[in-house]
C-alpha cells in the first residue's frame, strides 16, 4: 500500500491560492481528460487551484450529486460544473447559492438561474450539422443507422435527436433506422454496428454519436469488410482522425474541449471577481473532414 | 462508546455462555475499530473532513447502498446473492414515478406502491429460487437484465421528475428537525437498519434465515417450509429495493431509469465487508451497516482529500483489502 | 402392531435398495434392524420419514394406513428420527437447533430466547446430556453434536423413535446414556427402532431383531434368546470368526515416529509418545479427551504450540497435511462427511485423490485407466457396495462411505497411517475385512496409530495402548497389561489425579516416555 | 451433428461405466440443445441471421467474454470467484500498449509480458485468497478497483494506439486463412478452450481445481498442498485475463484504459449459464463456451431483429432463465 503519493497538496479552501472546484460529467474518457487539460492549461496561466472529478458513467447521477456534495464540502471560491441531470442537483446549487459560491455550468446547460454562466456546445445544432453532412454525402436518399452512445443523457438524447429532427425535416428521401444504443464502449458498438449491416445490407451511411461510439462504428464496418459507406462521427481522437485520413470516416463534428475548459476557468475568475458575465458562453463546434483536417483552427479544437 | 468493563472476579464466576455473548459484543465493538481509524485519520489530514456538514453528508451518501445491503444481507445468509437489487431500485423509482407524477396518485399511496413492487421483483426471485430451483446468481441476473429493459420501457427512456411533488423529495432531504439541516433520509435508513436487526435476530424469520443458509437440508428435515421461507426472504429483499429506489429518486428529485447498475456490487460489497459469510449461515446487521459505512466514509475522504481520481480506486481497494484482513486476523487471533 | 410395514420396495438408479421388506414394530419395543452396510436400513428409515417415497407397499401406524408426504408430515404423526448423517445447523446454538421450527414464540413472530434456552437446559438436564443451550455446534466435537440430534429427537413428543447409527460416535460411557435415555422412553404406547453395528448394545437394549440382507427381509428373532453369533450369520450368511487378541504383537522394533512434549492452544498438554515399526498402536480416551486433536496435530492440521516431531531420529517440521503426505504421514479423519469425502464426486476420484501425484500421473497429465483399474481393484478387495466406481458418493450407504475413505488411503502408500475411528458405521463382517487390513498393514512393516471409541476394539487391534485424559496422556499400557479396566481407569484419571507422572511445566519438550 | 446410436444389445452388455459416459455425452449434447434453438429460431425469423458473414461476426464477438469466462471457470470451480476480470483485462491492455508502444519492445514480448503481467495480477489475487485467507469476492473486488485505478494512471488516462505495429491488430482481425475473412481471435479462442479444457479434464491441476471446490478441507487432508493449487489457479485465470486484454487491444487498435467494468459480470453469466456452479465442484468447458455463444447469439439476434433495444434485455433476461431451467430440469429428468 505505499500508494498514497498523489495525496500531496490539498490544503482546504484556507489557502490564498483562489481554488475552482469542476465537477464534470464524466473522467476517464478522452474529452473529459481534453476539458481537464484546458482548465488546468488556463489555471496555471490565472494562477487558480482546480480539481476536477466526474463520475465513471454517465448514468451514475448520484454518484456526482455525491461528488457535488464532497466538492462543495471543500469550501471552493467557485463551482464549476456539467450537470448529468441539471434537476437532480438543484437543492445543491441552491446551497451553493446561499453560500455566495459562484456556479459556472459548462458543456450542457443548466435548468435554473443559478450558474452566472454557461459554457457550453449546442448539441442539437452540432447533431444537425452532422445530419446534414451525411444527407449531402448521399445525395439525399438512402438508409441511415445511429449508433448512440446513451439513450437517457441529455447529449445522447440530444445528439440522437438534433440528428433525427434535422433529417426528418430536411431530408425525406432518407430512412433512419431505429438508433442503437453502445453505451460509448466501442467493442459493443462495433458489434452493433456490425449486427445492423447485416440485418440491413443496403444500409448507406451510419452515425456514430461519440468518440466510442464512431470508433466503434468505423472498426464494425472494417471488420464486416464493408466499403462505400458513409460514416461520420463525432468528438475526435486519434483513431477518428486516422479513419478520416483513411477514407473510413468521411467526417465528423467536434466540439472544442480543450477550449471549453479554458473557458470555463476564464469565467469562473472573472465569477468570482463579480464581473459579469454573459448569460450562455458558447464553446462552439466545428466539422472536419479530410478537406481541412490539417488547418490550424481544426488542429487546435482536436485531441489525440 | 463507552467499552463494557468486567472485573476480573465476574469474569471468573460468569458462565461460558454469559462470557460469550461479551466477547462477542467487544468483538463488534472491534470490528467498529476499522471505520474509527479510516474516520480518525481522514479527520487528521484533511481539516474539511470532520465537521457536522460533512458527517451528515457521509451519512446521507451511505442511505441508497445501505438500504440495499440491508435487504441483501437476509439474502446473502440464506447462501444466496441478489444480483437484480441495482437496476431493481432504477425500476421501482420509475414506478414510483409513474404512480405519483404520471397518475397523479397520493403521495403515500406511491410510495408503498413502488415499495411493494419491489416487493413483486422480489416475489419472482424468491419464486424462481425456491420453486423453480434456479441458482439464485442465475434467477437474480436474469432479472436485473428484465429490470434494466423494463425501466426504460415503462419510463419511455426519460427521466420522470417530481417537481410537482416536493413532500416527495423532502423524503430524502427534507428535515424533520427544523433547522438542523439533518436529511430525513439519514433517519429512514436508521429505522430501517433497526427494524432490519430486529427481523434478524429476534424473529422467526431472522432464526430460519440463520438455519437455511446454515444447512437447507437439515432444516428442510426438521419440518420447516424452507421454500416458503425462502420466498418471503427475497420478497423481503424486494421491499428493501423499492424503498431505495423511492429514496433515490427522492434524493435525485426525477426516476432516473438508466442508472441502477453496479449498485449491487457496491451493496453486496458492503455486506461482505461487514462480515457477512457469501457461504451462508453467518451475518449481521451491525456489521453491513458499518460495511457501508467503511465504503463511504472512504468515498467522502479520499474525494475531500481531492486525491487524484485514478488514485482513488487504488486506495480504496487496499483500504477494503487491509480492513478485512484486520478483521479476519482478529477473529482468528481469539 | 404400532408400527409395520408390508412389501415395502425401492429402487435408485442402478441400485435395488429395497425389496419386498417387512417390519413390525410392538408397542413398547425397543426393536433392532441390522444388516450389512448397503443393506438399506437407512433407505427404509428415509422412507418412514418421508425423504423418500416407497416405489410399492404399505406402512401402517397403530394398524390405520400411514402415508408420509414430508419429514414435517413424518413428525406430525409421532415418527422422530436420528439419521445416520447429522442434520444440525452448524451455525446455531445448541438451543435453537434442538427446538428448531418450534420455536417459543410471542406474537407468532418473536422469538422467545429466554424461554428457548431455559426449555432446552431443562431437557439436557433431564437427558443428563453434557451440553451447553447457548453453544454454536459448529464447534462442537462429532459426539456432542451426535447427543445434540438425539436431545433433539426426544424433545419431540413422539411414538415412534427412530435411531439410526446413533452410538457411531459415542464411547462406551455415552452408550450407557444413551441407553437410559432410550429405556425412559419406552412406554406402553411408544416403540423404538434402533440400527447398529455393534452387536454387543443389541443384547443390553433390544427385545427383538430384524436381520435384512440385500435390501431384503431375512428373519426376526428374540433377543433374549438368540446368540450374536447367529444374529450376524443371518446377516452376512457366513460366520465370523475374529480372533480375540492383538496380532504379531512385535517389541523392540526401530522407533519411527517420536513425539514429545507437543501442546496446543486448545486442549493437548505435552503429549509424548512413540510408535514403532509394524506397529499398531491404539490411542483410548473418552470423548474429548484429545485423540482427535493428536492426530490433527501431529500432521499438521492444526496449529502446535510446541513439542517435537522426530522421524526415525530426525527432527522434522510438519506444518500442513500436505508435508505430512510428503513425510508418507496419512490422516483419516473421523469425520468423513465434512473432512473425509468430496461427497458430489464418484468413488473412483475419492479413491485416487491423495496419491494422483505419486501414482497416476505423468508429465502432470492424469492417466484415467490406471486410476480406474486401481479404484476397481478396491472397490472389489473392500467389497465396496456401489453399482460402479462411477457412482456419486453420496449415494452410497453410510459404511461403504466409509470404507472409501479407507481405499484412498489404502491407495497411497505411506509408513505412518494414523486411522481416527476407522470402523465408525462399519458392519462386522466389514469390521473384519478392515482389522484384517490393519493387521496385514503393519505386518508389512508400516506403523499404525489407531483411534477408536470402541474399547473392545482397541483391545483386540492394539500391540500397544495409549490413554488420554482432558488432553494429557495419562497412560502408556502393552497388551498383556490392557484390560477394560485398565484402559477405564486412566481414561478417567483426573490429570490433577495423576502426580508426579504430570509435569505441569508446559513447555518442557524433553519430558521421556513414563 | 449425428447423435451417438447404440443397439439394444451393447446396451446391455457395455459396462456401466461406458454407460456413463455415453450418457454424458448425450447430455452435453442436449445442453447443446438450448443454443441450437435459440439460434434455429433466429434463424427462422431473420433471413440475415444464419449467413457466414452473421456467423463469423458472432463467433467474433464472443472472444473476449469467452476468454474471461474460460479463465474463470477454473476459480469458481474451485468454489471462488473473480470480479477483477474485467478491469484487470483494461489493465494488461495498458500493459501491453506500454510495452509495444511507449517502450518499443518486439512484438512477441510485448504480448508474452502483457499475458504475464496478467498473471501477475492472478498470483496476487491467489496469494490473497490462499494465504491471507480473504474471502474471493473481497479479494477480487479490491483487485478489481486496483486495476482500474492503475489502468488510468500507468495510461494517463490516455489511450495507446498500435497503429505502428499492424502486425498487432491482425492477432485479432487478421485472416490467417487469406481471402477467408474468418478473424484470427476466432481461431485463437478455439485453440485456447481446446487448451484449458485439456488441462481441467486430463491434469492433475484439473482434477484439484475439482477437489478444493467439492470439498477444499478433505483435500487439503488428503495430503494435498490446496494453497499452492489455489494460487495456481488463480494466476492462471489472470493468464487468461492477460490475454483478453491483448485480443481486445488488438482488435480495437487501442488499448482503453477506461473499459472493462462490467465484463466480469458477463463472463460469470456465461460460465454459470454453462451450467458450472458457483459453489464450486461442479462445471466444465464445453459448458463455459455453449455458455458464452449463447449470450453472444442472443445479443447478435437481437439486434438484427431489431428489437428496440430496451426490450432487448428484457428477452434477454428471460431467455437466460428459460435457458438454464430448461438445462436443469433435464438433468433432473435422469
Ligand atoms: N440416493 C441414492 N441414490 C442411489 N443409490 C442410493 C441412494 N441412497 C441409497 N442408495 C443405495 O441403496 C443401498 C442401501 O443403502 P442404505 O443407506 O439404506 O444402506 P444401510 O443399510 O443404511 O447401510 P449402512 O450400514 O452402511 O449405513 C446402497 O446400495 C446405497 O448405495
Ligand atoms: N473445532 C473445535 N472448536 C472448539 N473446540 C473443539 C473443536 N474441536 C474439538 N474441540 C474440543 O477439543 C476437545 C478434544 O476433542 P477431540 O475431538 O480431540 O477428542 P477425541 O478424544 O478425539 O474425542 P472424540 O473424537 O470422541 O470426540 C473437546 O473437548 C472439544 O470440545
Ligand atoms: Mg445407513
Ligand atoms: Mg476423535
Amino acid at each position: 500500500g505505499g500508494s498514497s503519493g498523489g495525496a500531496g497538496a490539498q490544503g482546504g479552501g484556507a489557502g490564498a491560492q483562489p481554488y475552482i472546484a469542476i465537477v464534470s460529467k464524466g473522467f476517464q474518457h478522452q474529452f473529459w481528460q481534453a476539458v481537464k487539460q484546458g482548465a488546468e492549461q488556463e489555471a496555471a496561466k490565472q494562477n487558480v487551484r482546480i480539481t476536477f472529478e466526474g463520475p465513471a458513467t454517465e448514468a451514475d447521477i448520484e454518484g456526482q450529486v455525491t461528488m457535488l456534495t464532497n466538492a462543495l464540502a471543500r469550501q471552493p471560491n467557485v463551482l464549476g460544473f456539467a450537470a448529468l441531470d441539471s434537476r437532480a442537483a438543484a437543492p445543491l446549487l441552491q446551497q451553493a447559492k446561499s453560500r455566495n459560491i459562484p456556479v459556472v455550468a459548462f458543456d450542457s446547460g443548466v435548468d435554473s438561474g443559478i450558474p452566472v454562466t454557461t459554457a457550453a456546445t449546442d448539441n442539437k445544432a452540432a447533431a444537425a450539422e452532422a445530419a446534414k453532412h451525411m444527407a449531402e454525402a448521399l445525395g439525399g436518399t438512402g438508409k441511415v443507422a445511429l449508433v448512440v452512445h446513451d439513450q437517457t443523457s441529455r447529449s445522447g438524447i440530444d445528439r440522437r435527436d438534433g440528428f433525427v429532427e434535422w433529417m426528418k425535416a430536411n431530408a425525406p428521401g432518407i430512412e433512419l433506422l431505429p438508433p442503437q444504443y453502445g453505451g460509448g464502449d466501442q467493442a459493443k458498438s462495433a458489434d452493433i454496428t456490425k449486427s445492423i449491416l447485416a440485418a440491413n445490407p443496403d444500409v448507406k451511411g451510419i452515425y456514430g454519436s461519440n468518440e466510442g461510439s464512431a470508433i466503434g462504428v468505423v472498426r464494425g464496418v472494417q471488420e464486416s469488410g464493408r466499403s462505400g459507406l458513409t460514416v461520420i462521427g463525432f468528438d475526435s481522437g486519434q483513431a477518428q482522425i486516422d479513419a478520416i485520413r483513411g477514407g473510413t470516416m468521411l467526417g465528423a463534428i467536434t466540439q472544442n474541449p480543450v477550449g471549453m475548459g479554458q473557458q470555463l476557468v476564464d469565467a469562473s475568475v472573472k465569477a468570482m471577481h463579480g464581473e459579469s458575465l454573459p448569460k450562455v458562453i458558447d464553446t462552439g463546434f466545428f466539422w472536419y473532414d479530410k478537406s481541412n483536417i490539417d488547418s490550424p483552427e481544426i488542429k487546435a479544437v482536436l485531441y489525440q | 462508546m463507552t467499552s463494557p468493563t468486567v472485573t476480573e472476579e465476574e469474569r471468573q464466576t460468569a458462565p461460558a455462555s454469559v462470557r460469550r455473548t461479551l466477547r462477542d459484543r467487544i468483538q463488534q465493538f472491534l470490528a467498529f475499530a476499522s471505520l474509527i481509524v479510516i474516520f480518525g485519520f481522514f479527520s487528521m489530514v484533511s481539516p474539511n473532513f470532520f465537521n457536522y456538514g460533512n458527517v451528515t453528508n457521509i451519512l446521507f451518501s451511505t442511505v441508497v447502498i445501505g438500504l440495499l445491503a440491508l435487504g441483501t444481507t437476509f439474502v446473502i445468509i440464506t447462501g444466496g446473492i441478489d444480483l437484480s437489487i441495482g437496476t431493481g431500485m432504477a425500476l421501482c423509482a420509475v414506478i414510483s414515478g409513474v404512480l405519483i407524477v404520471n397518475t397523479g396518485l397520493p403521495l403515500p399511496i406511491g410510495v408503498l406502491g413502488a415499495i411493494l413492487f419491489g416487493g413483486l421483483l422480489g416475489l419472482v426471485n424468491g419464486l424462481n429460487v425456491a420453486v423453480l430451483g434456479l441458482p439464485p446468481f442465475i434467477a437474480t441476473l436474469a432479472m436485473m437484465l428484465v429490470a434494466q429493459g423494463l425501466a426504460l420501457v415503462v419510463s419511455n427512456s426519460t427521466p420522470i421528475y417530481f417537481d410537482q411533488t416536493p413532500g416527495y423529495i423532502d423524503l430524502s432531504i427534507g428535515s424533520l428537525v427544523p433547522g438542523a439541516n439533518f436529511p430525513n433520509a439519514v433517519l429512514i435508513l436508521a429505522v430501517v437498519a433497526v427494524l432490519a436487526g430486529v427481523l434478524l435476530n429476534k424473529t422467526v424469520l431472522g432464526r430460519y434465515t440463520y438455519s437455511i443458509g446454515s444447512n437447507e437440508e437439515a432444516t428442510a428435515l426438521s419440518g420447516i417450509d424452507v421454500r416458503r421461507w425462502k420466498i418471503l426472504i427475497y420478497t423481503l429483499a424486494g421491499l428493501f429495493t423499492g424503498l431505495a429506489g423511492v429514496m433515490i429518486s427522492a434524493r435525485l428529485g426525477s426516476a432516473q431509469p438508466a442508472t441502477g447498475m453496479g449498485y449491487e456490487l457496491q451493496a453486496i460489497a458492503a455486506v461482505v465487508i461487514g462480515g457477512t459469510s457469501l457461504s451462508g449461515g453467518k451475518g449481521s446487521i451491525v456489521g453491513t451497516v458499518i460495511g457501508a459505512l467503511i465504503i463511504s466514509v472512504l468515498n467522502n475522504g479520499l474525494q475531500i482529500m481531492s486525491i487524484p481520481q485514478e488514485w482513488q480506486n487504488v486506495i480504496l481497494g487496499c483500504v477494503i483489502l487491509l480492513a478485512v484482513y484486520a478483521d479476519m486476523a482478529r477473529k482468528r487471533a481469539r | 402392531m404400532l408400527l409395520e410395514a408390508r412389501g415395502v420396495g425401492k429402487n435408485f438408479p442402478g441400485v435395488r435398495a429395497l425389496q419386498d421388506m417387512h417390519i413390525e414394530l410392538r408397542h413398547g419395543e425397543v426393536l433392532a434392524l441390522v444388516g450389512e452396510n448397503g443393506a438399506g436400513k437407512s433407505t427404509l428409515m428415509k422412507l418412514l420419514s418421508g425423504i423418500y417415497t416407497p416405489d410399492d407397499g404399505e406402512f401402517f401406524l397403530d394398524g390405520r394406513p400411514l402415508e408420509v408426504s414430508s419429514p414435517k408430515h413424518a413428525l406430525e404423526q409421532g415418527i422422530s428420527i436420528i439419521h445416520q448423517e447429522f442434520n444440525l445447523m452448524p451455525d446455531l446454538t445448541v438451543a435453537q437447533n434442538i427446538f428448531i421450527g418450534r420455536e417459543p414464540r410471542s406474537g407468532g413472530f418473536f422469538l422467545g430466547e429466554r424461554t428457548l434456552n431455559a426449555r432446552a437446559k431443562e431437557l439436557i438436564d433431564r437427558l443428563h446430556l453434557p451440553l451447553d443451550p447457548r453453544q454454536v455446534v459448529g464447534s462442537l466435537t462429532v459426539a456432542r453434536q451426535q447427543m445434540v440430534e438425539i436431545a433433539k429427537a426426544l424433545s419431540y413428543d413422539a411414538k415412534v423413535l427412530i435411531m439410526d447409527e446413533p452410538t457411531a460416535a459415542l464411547n462406551d460411557a455415552e452408550v450407557q446414556v444413551l441407553h437410559d435415555l432410550i429405556r425412559r422412553f419406552r412406554r406402553p404406547d411408544t416403540g423404538v427402532i434402533y440400527i447398529s453395528h455393534r452387536m454387543h448394545e443389541l443384547k443390553a437394549i433390544t427385545d427383538r431383531i430384524t436381520v435384512i440382507r440385500d435390501g431384503r427381509y431375512v428373519d426376526t428373532l428374540d433377543t433374549p434368546t438368540t446368540s450374536m453369533r447367529e444374529v450376524i450369520a443371518r446377516m452376512v450368511g457366513r460366520e465370523i470368526t475374529g480372533e480375540a487378541a492383538p496380532e504379531g504383537v512385535r517389541t523392540g522394533r526401530e522407533t519411527v515416529l517420536s513425539v514429545r512434549g507437543l501442546s496446543t492452544k486448545a486442549l493437548l498438554r505435552n503429549v509424548s509418545f512413540d510408535l514403532q515399526e509394524g506397529e499398531i498402536l491404539g490411542f483410548a480416551g473418552l470423548m474429548g479427551a484429545g485423540r482427535t486433536e493428536v492426530a490433527r496435530a501431529l500432521v499438521g492440521a492444526d496449529v502446535v504450540e510446541s513439542g517435537t516431531i522426530a522421524l526415525r531420529g530426525r527432527p522434522v517440521r510438519i506444518s500442513s497435511p500436505a508435508e505430512a503426505a510428503k513425510h508418507r504421514i496419512g490422516y483419516l479423519s473421523e469425520d468423513r462427511k465434512h473432512l473425509g469425502l468430496l461427497l458430489e464426486q464418484d468413488v473412483n476420484s475419492n479413491v485416487v485423490l491423495s496419491s494422483i501425484r505419486d501414482l497416476f500421473q505423468s508429465f502432470g497429465f492424469v492417466r484415467p485407466k490406471a486410476m480406474r483399474e486401481r479404484s476397481t481393484e478396491l472397490v472389489s478387495s473392500l467389497r465396496i457396495r456401489t453399482p460402479s466406481i462411477d457412482q456419486t458418493v453420496k449415494n452410497l450407504s453410510g459404511g461403504n462411505q466409509q470404507k472409501v475413505v479407507i481405499a484412498k488411503w489404502l491407495v497411497k502408500d505411506c509408513d505412518i497411517l494414523i486411522f481416527d475411528e476407522p470402523t465408525r458405521g462399519i458392519d462386522v463382517g466389514a469390521k473384519e475385512e478392515i482389522y484384517r487390513l490393519l493387521n496385514e498393514l503393519a505386518g508389512r512393516g508400516k506403523s499404525i496409530i489407531m483411534i477408536s471409541s470402541e474399547l473392545p476394539e482397541v483391545l483386540r487391534m492394539s500391540h500397544r495402548i495409549v490413554v488420554m485424559s482432558e488432553g494429557r496422556v495419562t497412560g502408556h499400557l502393552s497388551a498383556d497389561e490392557a484390560t477394560q479396566e485398565s484402559v477405564m481407569h486412566y481414561a478417567t484419571l483426573r490429570p490433577d489425579e495423576t502426580g508426579p507422572q504430570e509435569n505441569p511445566d508446559h513447555s518442557a519438550t524433553e519430558a521421556g516416555v513414563r
